[in-house]
């Protein structure tokens, strides 16, 4: 493992903390982690990770450097925005100049099934760094499937919380939350302060570092969630939620967020510049809510009791009840989907 | 009987202030949600989870005085 | 102000939080922070604060990169270690590419009190990123003595705590630990991992977007520790700790730490290549338990019942139970003290 | 009567454990200190911080049967 080769005096201060030692310390170097998304979280716990010796460490994300990110997503500098830089490709180039004696492999693309599927089967853990539940259920899937442990972080605002999943062990996504969320908030609509993306990412990499150095024992079975501005922290104990019908984590799997059918579907409207976003599955959506949500980010919206309008800028975009959008202003789907998961999770 | 309420993220926002104490008539966590959406005008309240004294409840979990009820919505950033 | 010039764009999630808004934006922008050592906590700190835009930062450290911080000091790179640059100004030039339009200036030395004194006359707050009491109760003074907050940080192992302090508000570091520490762990003898840093600097930063913002009623009052390995979190009421006859805080203050004759003293011994230390007060120091701890942390040690000779490779350093040190193998003063601190606490 | 007494950082290493619950004969935290030195050896206990039910507290508060005691000790590192 290249991890190994490097001097050992870099880790020192880590070899010292007695629950990792020198043995832990190997074992970091020959571990090899998945991080999906390189945004705020994924930054920083890939950051984390590559200054501790993980030996190796696969990145994956669709988005590329924006202004407005380098308020909070540590990795990435003013250059790498004016030069609209893809996010994973700016995370392995820094991560390069910080620790060049680990291999980091990153991937410029969506984490859909297919994808997650294969980088799963090679991974000891995966870490959560997205801004959507549709890829975290993806996520959930895979690592279950796969039988490794994968850690849920989520932030915004001064808010945040942080889960531990381990397979055979532990209630998973599906149990924590019942259903899947129809309408959340993001950063892109209520904000977020760089402190607590930290804190979320402290909590995702304090896990895998147990993890990874065999200190399963120590792993939090509770569910942590905090606010930073408003000085909350509780701590809940997940035991009792667990569904024996779960399809993920019950008796008779059937991961059915791999399923093509299960997943988010976008159509190009032909010569209209246009995209067609539809949920999985249809939602419920309260347009009054999200219409306040949309003017107190700065929005221009407009609508009627059918449909909700938002103008940003860039493109409009229209939605109904169903959770069916239509983007208009642009006909790559990609960019779609993410404004679409932006303004409603 | 007496229940604390701790509210968090937007919701937090949306009732003014982080913890409530209320009497409640009834005693499931239903009835708690539906005094808390009417009394507050709580949003998106079906989909947040409910942890009863720091143990994930749903929403048949009978409550006893003295309780102590947290609100934790999903979000999405990261 | 240079940090009001540029985009608002770039600042435009943090803006959409409803406790800053552009209102709090222009008044970080019009804020002065002075970082009080640029190790692990000091550099994630600035980062934090160089990405939300505060419009002025200060950084006062004495030290040089290593190898042995990259594994938890954000801002450094391969380069900044192989190189040995100073920290100061190796933060200044990462910052500089992360944030190019707020100033930024940095000094290469020992924060003692007369520099100290300067600088927060200066400033609108002040971070601790120190590493050691002596200089946390020179800050302490300083602050309490220009009137204003403070923002107390430390970590060792997994282990941590934030505390803030408003003079005419809190009771101060003085009464929190009634005596000043005569022997702690240090991250050099229990070692540390990077997620601590994290947790910590996010505690100390959201502070302090806090109180620049005109929100000082969402500060914490509380006393915050916590353990990420142990999973534990405690947050402790400071009202009754409170002592009117405090020498910083209380109703006569002398800011004993600002004082010459109270601050650790260094002589070069002619001739030997070896540095007295002294502490300010003499200590009463257990040197059996210091002893274990630095086997622990790998360095051969000798002694007898009157004094603990410890060898780091580069130095020899024996300690006496009253706290006077002899460093042997440099006649730089600085250096010996470091290495005291990194020891003793 | 029964304490609940919670240790960090090298204490808790050297306890073994993070949390500990004994049978107090005494009662102040002074005679506490004594008791956690004696039987569980920790070190440098006269300079840490004592918070009693999450509030500070010195060596002569009085404590009283079910009261949760944290011994918090000072650390250099940054």
């Amino acid at each position: 493992m290249k991890g190994r080769d490097c001097s050992m005096e870099r880790y020192s201060r880590q070899i010292r903390f007695a629950s990792i030692g020198e043995n832990g310390q190997k074992q970091l170097a020959d571990s090899h982690v998945l991080i999906v998304g390189a945004g705020a979280l994924g930054s920083s716990a890939a950051e984390m990770l590559a200054r501790s010796g993980v030996g190796r460490l696969t990145i994956i994300d669709r988005d590329y450097v924006e202004e407005s990110n380098l308020q909070r997503q540590q990795l990435y500098a003013e250059e790498d925005a004016e030069m609209k830089w893809p996010k994973a490709a700016a995370a392995e180039k820094r991560l390069g100049q910080i620790n060049g004696w680990i291999d980091i492999q990153s991937i410029v693309g969506e984490a859909d099934p297919q994808t997650l599927d294969k980088l799963a089967a090679e991974a000891d853990l995966i870490i959560d760094g997205t801004d959507n539940f549709e890829t975290r259920f993806i996520i959930n899937d895979c690592a279950y499937k796969h039988g490794i442990p994968w850690i849920y972080g989520g932030c915004v605002g001064s808010f945040g919380m942080a889960y531990t999943m381990l397979p055979g062990k532990s209630p998973c996504l599906h149990c924590l939350l019942k259903r899947v969320p129809v309408q959340t908030e993001t950063c892109e609509t209520a904000g977020v302060i760089a402190p607590i993306v930290q804190m979320v990412a402290a909590h995702q990499t304090a896990e895998a570092l147990k993890l990874l150095t065999g200190n399963q024992d120590a792993v939090a079975g509770q569910y942590r969630s905090f606010d930073l501005w408003h000085n909350q922290y509780i701590s809940v104990k997940t035991d009792s939620i667990h569904d024996e019908a779960c399809l993920t984590c019950g008796e008779s799997p059937s991961y059915p967020f791999l399923e093509k059918e299960n997943a988010m579907k976008t159509t190009v409207l032909c010569g209209r510049s246009t995209v067609q976003v539809r949920p999985a599955a249809p939602k419920e959506l309260n347009l009054q809510t999200m219409a306040l949500q949309a003017r107190k980010a700065g929005y221009e919206i407009s609508g009627n009791p059918y449909l909700l309008s938002i103008e940003t800028g860039e493109n409009r975009i229209v939605v109904f009840h169903d959770g069916r959008a239509l983007v208009h202003g642009t006909s790559d789907e990609a960019q779609a989907k993410k404004l679409y998961q932006s303004l409603i999770g | 009987m007496k229940i604390k309420v701790l509210l968090f993220a937007h919701l937090q926002e949306e009732a003014g202030k982080g913890e409530v104490e209320l009497e409640l008539q009834g005693d499931t966590v239903k009835e708690l949600m539906a005094v808390m959406e009417k009394e507050y005008r709580l949003t998106r309240l079906p989909q947040a989870m409910i942890a009863v004294n720091e143990e994930f409840a749903d929403e048949e979990t009978v409550l006893k005085e003295g309780d102590s009820v947290a609100i934790l919505p999903p979000v999405s950033g990261g």
